[in-house]
């Protein structure tokens, strides 16, 4: 179990150990989506707006 | 959008193969299961009677085929409300374009020369013909993670450059058009990116005022799905129009959804219809399938 | 076939980029040792200055690499005369169409565009640009042996529709012309052949009375083949052309033939220079490489 | 040894055995260019004339 910080309210997030660049963890005290950046140390940034499409 | 004898048209009847009405932009499917050969002598017939006709094409099938010869296993991802499409990276965007814009394409036109009409070929890149930021960047849902997943080439067209399809027309061309578009990375730069054959033909005729005609492999939309019998011939009241949206199902889905988008950004209307008839367009114009306005 | 200020853009000098001239036919090689770069952005000049350009691409190297990538094996066959050439059997036409307008075309239309040219992609099917009969019986030698080969896909253009392209030019769009060509196999019936993208410029270039640069990976034609400080600069009488022909070895003699059917067509010049460098395409409308009138 | 006859003039063309379809054969009485278009039994009709091309 690992942390890292929140970029929208600061607050700690608590990480899995498996984490993948690309996952998306809601942080438990603001509510913000945010985009693993980074796994070793772990870096956390606010995942994108996107819209839903149905492809091809 | 008016045009001469524009009452006389939306009623389907006199005006069905003449040159009277608004331009036809026609959607052929690129699977399998659906035979253009039908729908390319009706499109000689309307052309060879001075009606205007655009065709949008897809080509599923033989894009799927040129993967698997050249052993490309497409990467299929689950959006977060479940909807599961293909991953375009940039080995699949290749081979979709050569089998999208080169084969089918080429095709398609070769079978329209044939037929009597003079047809030209564009790919939504030609001119920037059809026009959208590119989606890199997409929502997936893995082992039941929810993930950020860049490196798709795919896109939504914003912009419709018609004065193209109006010189190509004007001139007595048939314009024979097909993904991909033109994805924009910037404000001035872009890149061919995979993009829904349906939508593209829906904002071709949104930006023609064109009337749009989707053929594909069933008879129109279903009340019931699993029962022909439960056709839905017209929508034109809201009530109707939720009716319809209830009871499309699966890639029906897509269609209707294509369907308002026509509506709404310009077209006459819209019938979805099958291509597996005789005369196939002609018979959807007259009243076939689901006509949605 | 004049236009106004013919008499100075013939000498190269004061109107090489400007708009005054006649159209330029820029021919753009498709091995991997021509770099598209510096012609592109010469392109965008060109057409920024008001001076129509149609571009004609090749793309041997991509439709080998597809060739390959599909485990196609090409049969090599030798003509009596003792030329070796691809034979074009139904599956490499294929693969030949998907290389070529699929990928090269796509590839180079994007590039235009991103240089800010409103470029569009056409092959020598659309709208019949490139039509002539299909030749499907060769001529080959096999083991010795004289044999009538048949099922080749290819064929020569004899009727270029340069409406198509004067229409195009006069919005202000760049047409890229890309093999294949409409083979006739009957007065009414046609299929894409194989045609050689130095012929299909060179027939562009003669349908619309225009100046064609051949941009290839050496500076022009050397009367010693093996000596660049023999380039022949100009070419403007018998004896020099003479001289030309007696010059032109290998892959050099096909861009001469091309030159001269350009001519003998009704192109105002060919220039065959090199494209790696600097500027290539106003390098070469400036006397760069080996003029020939 | 096969013999067939040619086209043109109704002379016996001399064929050697390990004949194929496609093959040109000259006729010696005539001159003319003949093709091979069955080989059992063996059957001769005038070869197409085709223009040399020089391919892609
Ligand atoms: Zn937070
Ligand atoms: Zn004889």
């Amino acid at each position: 179990m690992t942390e890292a910080e929140c970029v929208e309210c600061g607050g700690t997030v608590a990480l899995h150990d498996d984490l993948e660049i690309g996952e998306i963890v809601d942080c438990e005290t603001c509510g913000a989506e945010l985009e693993v950046v980074d796994v070793s140390p772990p870096v956390l940034d606010r995942a994108p707006e996107l819209e839903e499409d149905w492809g091809e | 959008m008016s045009w001469p004898g524009a009452a006389a048209a939306a009623d389907g009847g006199p005006l069905a193969d003449g040159g009277d009405g608004p331009p036809v932009v026609v959607k052929l499917g690129g699977a399998r299961a659906v035979d253009p050969a039908g729908a390319v002598g009706d499109v000689a017939h309307l052309v060879a009677n001075g009606r205007d006709v655009v065709v949008v094409h897809g080509g599923s099938t033989a894009v799927d085929d040129l993967l698997d010869r050249l052993g490309i296993e497409s990467e299929y991802v689950e959006t977060p409300s479940g909807v599961t499409g293909r991953f375009t990276d940039e080995e699949t965007m290749e081979a979709f374009t050569m089998a999208m814009a080169g084969q089918v394409n080429t095709d398609l036109v070769t079978a329209m020369k044939n037929a009597g009409v003079d047809a030209v070929g564009l790919s939504g890149v030609d001119g920037g013909l059809l026009t959208g930021p590119r989606k890199s960047a997409v929502r997936v849902v893995e082992d039941g993670k929810k993930k950020i997943k860049r490196g798709d080439h795919s896109g939504t067209p914003k912009e419709v450059n018609d004065g193209l399809l109006d010189t190509l027309l004007a001139d007595g061309y048939t314009p024979v058009v097909s993904p991909p578009m033109f994805g924009m990375e910037s404000e001035s730069e872009g890149t061919p990116v995979n993009t829904d054959a349906d939508r593209a033909a829906a904002a071709v005729a949104g930006a023609l005022g064109a009337e749009l005609v989707v053929l594909t492999d069933v008879s129109g939309v279903y009340a019931d799905p699993d029962d022909p019998d439960t056709l839905i011939e017209s929508v034109a009241t809201g009530d109707e129009y939720d009716a319809l949206t209830d009871a499309a199902e699966g890639f029906m889905t897509r269609k209707v959804m294509a369907a308002t988008e026509a509506l709404e950004s310009g077209a006459t209307a819209v019938t979805v219809a099958d291509a597996n008839v005789r005369d196939p367009i002609v018979a959807a114009l007259d009243g076939a399938g689901t006509r949605i306005e």
